[in-house]
Order: structure tokens, then sequence, then C-alpha cells
């Protein structure tokens, strides 16, 4: 599905990624850990196609992603930590702008069962401006799933959220996967990661530092694997 | 490409009409320039009618350059432009979507604004008024076409709204020169046609130009 | 004759004036660098 | 005068680059600098004729028109390193052209310093909007444009993929700007005062031809240098940051 080789980013500098090389299959749900400033958030915004590598290459499902970048921007949804809405717009307004520029047939369908389905019809129309971060973030999830995404691509996504909107999160997450959608996320959040991923990627210093499968929601295993790695070192 | 750019515009247009900010703002604008221009030149005097041609001009540059901040500044709220540029489309859609609703605001910028100059002013037009629309429809074609591609340029820097009319107006200056002397051709003297159609085919020609040249360099512009 | 003058000390301050800019920007960098042979060691 | 200032400029080159190391192409450059600089003082002053009607204020022209080359060369190279810098994106091509344009903002200056003073000397009038020295006067505001868009906040490639932009738009947008000037000018006001500053081809003697072409190899030699040492202290610069870099990750750890 996701195929990386030899990817690095230079900036400033800095090398920020120097030489990842990632295969991840379709349906696996994978959790990318590191400390700050390790490259995890360029790395998922370079899938995103928002940053362009200084060298390397990125296939996704076969597709090369500087040449059909318009076909892979159909297949992937991108759920960053800015939620991306039109503050002065209501929810349903977003998420028909949204779907028509992906193209998404019967939008205003779609849109108002999503917004359903994160709990928020009842302010199907107030401008989002007015919303908590809870509400706003899952609006921006119903957003990032509105074209039915083969790849979810996520960062930080628990990260200031009520119990509620955790779980609806995950819901989604996991209805997704059932349905065979690959899902990437950026996270510090060890619980949330073992709750819902299958997969484990650190990352160090811009390098894949460990990768491995986690089965019965261990959250021991995990904690353990990265403090031996980040924070051992210190 | 087309579609997706029509539905940028519709979107900008649409969440102009709600809350009227910045539409507002700009013929508000335009009428503190003609207040202005009118301590500056006495309108009572003969001698001012000659200044009203260029007059038209100062207004629509001055409230133009409002919108075209605001119209990219604006995109930065909830990092949208980030939500544009991973929508299934080319970086110049958004570059067209974003001209396209820039123009129609200046085109009503000019409808309120320039019957108001006139009115206020006594100007009398002693020329073809069809012309007159045709010199501001390509005049403010590629005054907004490059404005709006400098406006996202300058988008990235912190004071923006600073650093747009430096960028803007040294580059739009053929304009400028080009669409005055048509409209005060147009107004004041029909003999002189001729020559004002050859300065509107100069102003044509930068306006094919630039579109183009911004439409192939806009990708460079809005990558992150 | 003195606009000749003129013209020429101009140009010729201008010049100047630039070259001590770059010069300026040297002497800052070598600064620089004296810092950094001083923390390395 | 030129002689004092010749020499000035050696000592404050010993003085302050002795710790860079000076390349051969330094020493070409800055010796072919400083003997065409001589000569071309030399022919000024002493072997182009003096100019009948305007005596010795005409040889500001020596320093007008070979500064105007130098700065329409500059922007020239700007804008194909721009070109090149967008296809490649190597950092090298960027410092080049921000230097270039750094340096054709210096020579636009000495336009529009010397035009005027000229212009105040022959015709009484401190400036005229005549075409080339219009035209000059907004290729200046560009790439003063130009090098405010290199100082915005951020990451360098972002500034220079904005600058590198820019300095393209800016330059194809010369032709058009003279063009439009220079109609404007004609239609509306005939020329008054013949044509204009820099355009003394017509009854130029071939002396006074010889000292010009001088004097422009003399300021392309000048240009030359100031590019290779604007652009090898970019690079220097660099160096110390990548060293500071490297200085600063070793502390944190």
């Amino acid at each position: 599905m996701i195929e990386i080789k030899k990817l690095t980013k230079q900036a400033d500098n800095k090398l920020i990624l120097r030489g990842v090389d990632l295969s991840i299959k379709q349906g696996e749900t994978v959790a990318i850990l590191g400390p700050n400033g390790a490259g995890k958030s360029t790395l998922l915004k370079v899938l995103a196609t928002l940053i362009k590598p200084t060298s390397g290459h990125v296939k996704i499902n076969g597709l090369n992603l500087k040449k059909d970048h318009i076909k892979v921007k159909k297949l992937f949804g991108y759920l960053p930590h800015s939620s991306l809405l039109y503050d002065h717009y209501t929810p349903l307004e977003n998420l028909l702008f949204f779907g028509e520029l992906y193209g998404v047939k019967d939008v205003e369908n779609r849109a108002r069962q999503l917004v359903k389905e994160v709990g928020l019809s009842f302010f199907i129309n107030e401008p989002v401006k007015n919303f908590s971060r809870g509400m706003i973030q899952r609006i921006a999830i119903a957003r990032a799933i509105i074209h039915e995404p083969k790849i979810m691509l996520l960062d930080e996504p628990h990260t200031g959220l009520d119990q509620g909107a955790i779980t609806i999160l995950n819901n989604v997450v996991l209805s997704m996967k059932e349905k065979g959608c690959t899902t990437l996320m950026v996270t510090h959040d060890f619980k949330q990661a073992a709750e819902i991923c299958d997969r484990i990627i650190i990352v160090k210093n811009g390098k894949i530092a460990d990768d491995f499968s986690i089965n019965n929601k261990s959250l021991g295993l995990v904690s353990e694997k990265y403090e031996a790695l980040v924070e051992g070192v210190l | 490409m087309f579609r997706a750019a029509l539905t940028i515009a519709k979107k900008d247009i649409y969440s102009e009409l709600r809350t009227k900010q910045v539409l507002g703002t700009m013929i508000i604008f335009a009428g503190l320039v003609i207040l202005v221009l009118s301590f500056a030149f006495d309108p009572a005097n003969n001698t001012t009618k000659a200044v009203i041609p260029g007059a038209v001009w100062i207004i629509i540059v001055f409230s133009g350059i409002l919108g075209l901040n605001r119209s990219l500044v604006s995109e930065q709220r909830n990092d949208t432009m980030h939500g544009l540029l991973v929508a299934p489309m080319e970086a110049s859609s958004i570059y067209l979507g974003k001209f396209m609703a820039n123009f129609s605001m200046i085109l009503i910028v000019e409808i309120v604004a320039v019957p108001f100059l006139f009115l206020l002013f006594d100007f009398k037009v002693n020329g073809s008024i069809l012309y007159f629309i045709l010199v501001l429809f390509v005049g403010s074609f590629g005054f907004i076409a490059i404005g709006t591609f400098l406006a996202a340029l300058a988008s990235n820097s912190k004071s923006s709204e600073m650093l747009l009319p430096l960028l803007l107006f040294p580059m739009t200056s053929p304009v400028l020169i080009g669409v005055t002397q048509a409209t005060k051709i147009i107004l004041t003297n029909m003999e002189k046609l001729p020559s004002a159609i050859a300065w509107l085919q100069l102003v044509a020609a930068y306006d094919v130009i630039f579109f183009v040249l911004c439409f192939l360099l806009i990708e460079y512009v809005l990558e992150v | 004759m003195e606009f000749m003058y003129g013209a020429y000390s101009v140009v010729w301050l201008v010049i100047f004036g630039y070259m001590l800019l770059i010069g300026k920007r040297h002497s800052s960098l070598k600064k620089d660098i004296e810092f950094l042979k001083q923390l390395d060691k | 005068m030129s002689m004092n200032l010749e020499r000035e400029k050696a000592s404050f080159e010993v003085a302050d680059w002795a710790p860079i190391k000076i390349s051969l192409l330094t020493k070409i450059l800055y010796g072919g600098m400083v003997v065409t600089m001589l000569a071309a003082f030399y022919f000024i002053f002493l072997y182009a004729e003096i100019e009948k009607t305007m005596g010795a204020v005409q040889k500001i022209f020596y320093m007008h028109v070979p500064s105007a080359w130098v700065a329409f060369l500059a922007f020239f190279v700007t804008f194909v390193f721009s070109i090149l810098f967008l296809i490649k994106r190597k950092r090298i091509y960027d410092t080049y052209a921000y230097v270039s344009a750094e340096i054709g903002v210096v020579f636009t200056i000495i336009v529009l310093t010397t035009g005027p003073i000229w212009a105040k000397s022959s015709w009484n009038t401190w400036w005229a909007w005549e075409p080339r020295l219009t035209t000059t006067l907004i290729l200046f505001f560009l790439f003063v444009a130009y090098l405010m868009v290199r100082q915005m906040d951020g990451v360098w490639d972002k500034k220079a993929r904005l600058a590198a932009v820019f300095g393209i738009i800016g330059f194809a947008d010369v032709p058009i700007v003279f063009f439009a000037i220079r109609w404007w000018q004609s239609k509306f006001h005939p020329i008054v005062f013949g044509d204009g500053p820099s355009q003394q081809g017509g009854g130029i003697a071939p002396s006074m031809l010889v000292a010009l072409l001088v004097t422009i190899t003399a300021f392309t030699f000048l240009y030359a240098y100031l590019l290779h040492k604007g652009v090898s202290f970019e690079n220097m610069k660099l160096k110390v940051d990548q060293y500071k870099e490297k200085l600063r990750e070793r502390l944190e750890n």
C-alpha cells in the first residue's frame, strides 16, 4: 500500500529525515511514536504531499507521489493538529465545501450522515467558531473522511480531546479498519496507540529506530521498548 | 480544474456575503478616498475634472489592495490552506478560484464607487461608457491577476499587509500607466480613440503574459 | 565642472559604502568564528 | 583622487580578509579590476576628448552608462539563477541570485544619483520622467522589494523559493515597463531634451567610445569581483552556521 524508500528531507542545513525505509500493507493500523523533533510530523506531511522530500521515493498504491498527485490525494484523508475548517461556516457548509472539492457524489446526504455520526446534529447550523476544541475536532474527523479515503493520516489526533471525542475517534478508526482502510497516526499518547494500533514504529533523529507488531493492546510492551530506545540513551 | 476553482470562488464569495467584512471595508475605504480627493482637489474648480480619470484608478488600487491581502491571509486561520493543498486538484486551481473571487469583489466595488465619484464631482462623461467599462474590466483583470499571485507570495510573511503594496505597485506600473492614459482619453477626448485602443492592447498583452506566468509559478509559491 | 566632481564622488561613495558594508559583515563573521574556536577548545 | 581610493581599498582588503584563504579566481578578478579601473581612469580623463557643448560634465556619462549596464546584467543574472534554482533546488544558485540582486541595487542607486546630477548640469532640472530613468527607478523598487522578500522570516528554502519566483516575474516585467513608459512619454510629452542622458550613441567621438568600452570592462570586472566575494562570504556564513548547529547538537547530547 505505502512504499517509502530512502526518504530524506533537509531544511535549513538540518536533516530532518535521514533515510527512512518503510512499507505498510493495506489494513494495518500503524502508530508512529518518538520524541519531539524526531521527524514524525514531517514524515506524515511528506505522505500528505504537503512537503516535498529532498530525495527518495514514495509510492502509494503503486502510484508515484509526485506524478499522480491528484489520484494519490483522493486516496487519503488528512487530519492534522489544526482543524482545517472555516470559522464562520457551519459544520454542514464546511463538509459540503470539502466534499465538493473531492468530487463526492450525493454530498448533502453524506455530510448530514457524518455530522450525525460524530454526534453534532444539534449544532449542524451553528458557525464553527463558537465550538469547543472537542467539537471542532469531531467535525475535523468528519471532514477528513468525507470522501471515504483508503488511507488515514492522523497527526496527534488525541491531544486536547475529552473522553467522548476520543471514543468517537477510536470508533471511526476501528470501523474504517474493518472496511480495509490503512491508518497512520503520529501520537504521544501510548495508551491510545496501544488501544487501536497493531503496529508501532518508533522514530528517532530522523530514522526508524524500531518497528514491531503488538497484539492484545499491550501497553506495557510499547512503553518498555520506547523507554529502552529513547529515554535509555539520555 | 475549473470546477474546483469555481467551488473555491463560490466558497469565498459566499463567506463574504455572510460576514460582509471585506467588501464593506473596501467600499467604505473607496468612499473615504473620494472624500480625501475632494479636499485635495477643489470639486468646484473646473480644472479638477482633469484628475477624475486618474482618481478612478486611485480608488480601485487602494481599495483593491485591502481585499487582496485579506483573501489569502484568511486561509491561514486553522491552516485551511493546507486543507486546500491536500485536496485533489492542481495548485493553479486555488489561484484561479481566488482570482475569480477577488475579481468579482473588485467589480462590485467599482460598480458602487465609480458612479459615486462621478456624481460627487459632478463629472460629465464626454466619451463612450462602453469603452470605459471595457477599460475598467481589462485593467482590473491585470491588477487582480498579479495582485492575487503576489498576495499569496506575501502571505508567507508576518507583515504581509506592509509587504504587499511594495511588491504590487512597481510590478503593476505598466497596467496603471496604460489604463490611466486610456481612461483619460475615453472619458474626455474621444477623438484620440485609436491611441486609447493601443493602450488597451498593451494592458491586455500584460494581462495575458502575467496570467500565464502566475499560473505556471503559483505551484512554487503555495508549496509548504 | 563641480557637477562632474559631485557625480564621481557619489559613485565612489556608493561603491565604497557597499564594500564597507561587506567588510562589516565579514568582521562580524570573523568574531563568530573566533568565538566558536574558543568554545571548541 | 582615484589612486588614493584604490590604495585604500587594497589595505582594507588585506587587513580584513586575511584569515580567509584567497583563491586564484579572487586574485585574477581583483587584479583585473584594479588594472582595468586604472586604465579606465586614464582613458576617461586623459585620452577621451572633451565634449564640445557640455564640456567636462559629459564625463559623468562614463560612470552612468556602465553602472546601468552592470545593474541590468546583475538583474539578468538574478533572473537566470532564479530559474535555475526553481529547477534544481541547489542552494548555491540561490546565493548567486541574492548576491547579484544586492549588487544590482547598489549600481541602480549609482544610476539614479548620477542621472539627476547630469540632468541638472545639462538641462537644469533634477529629474526628467524620461523612459530610461523611470524604468530604472521602477527596477530599483522591484529589486528592493526582492530583497525585502528575502528578509522574511522562515526557513531558507521557502524564502529562496519565493524570492526566485519574484525575481522571475520582476525581470519579466522590465521590458513591458520600459515599453509602457516610452510610449507614455512620446505620446503625451514630446521629448524636450533630445534623446535622454544615456543615448549619446549618435554623435559619439571614437575616443569617447574607446573610453566607454574600457570603463564598461572595468565595471564588469568590478561586478564579477563583488559577486565572487559576496558568494564566497555567503558560503562561509553557511559553514559557520552549520558548525554552530553541530556544536549545539553536541552540547545537547
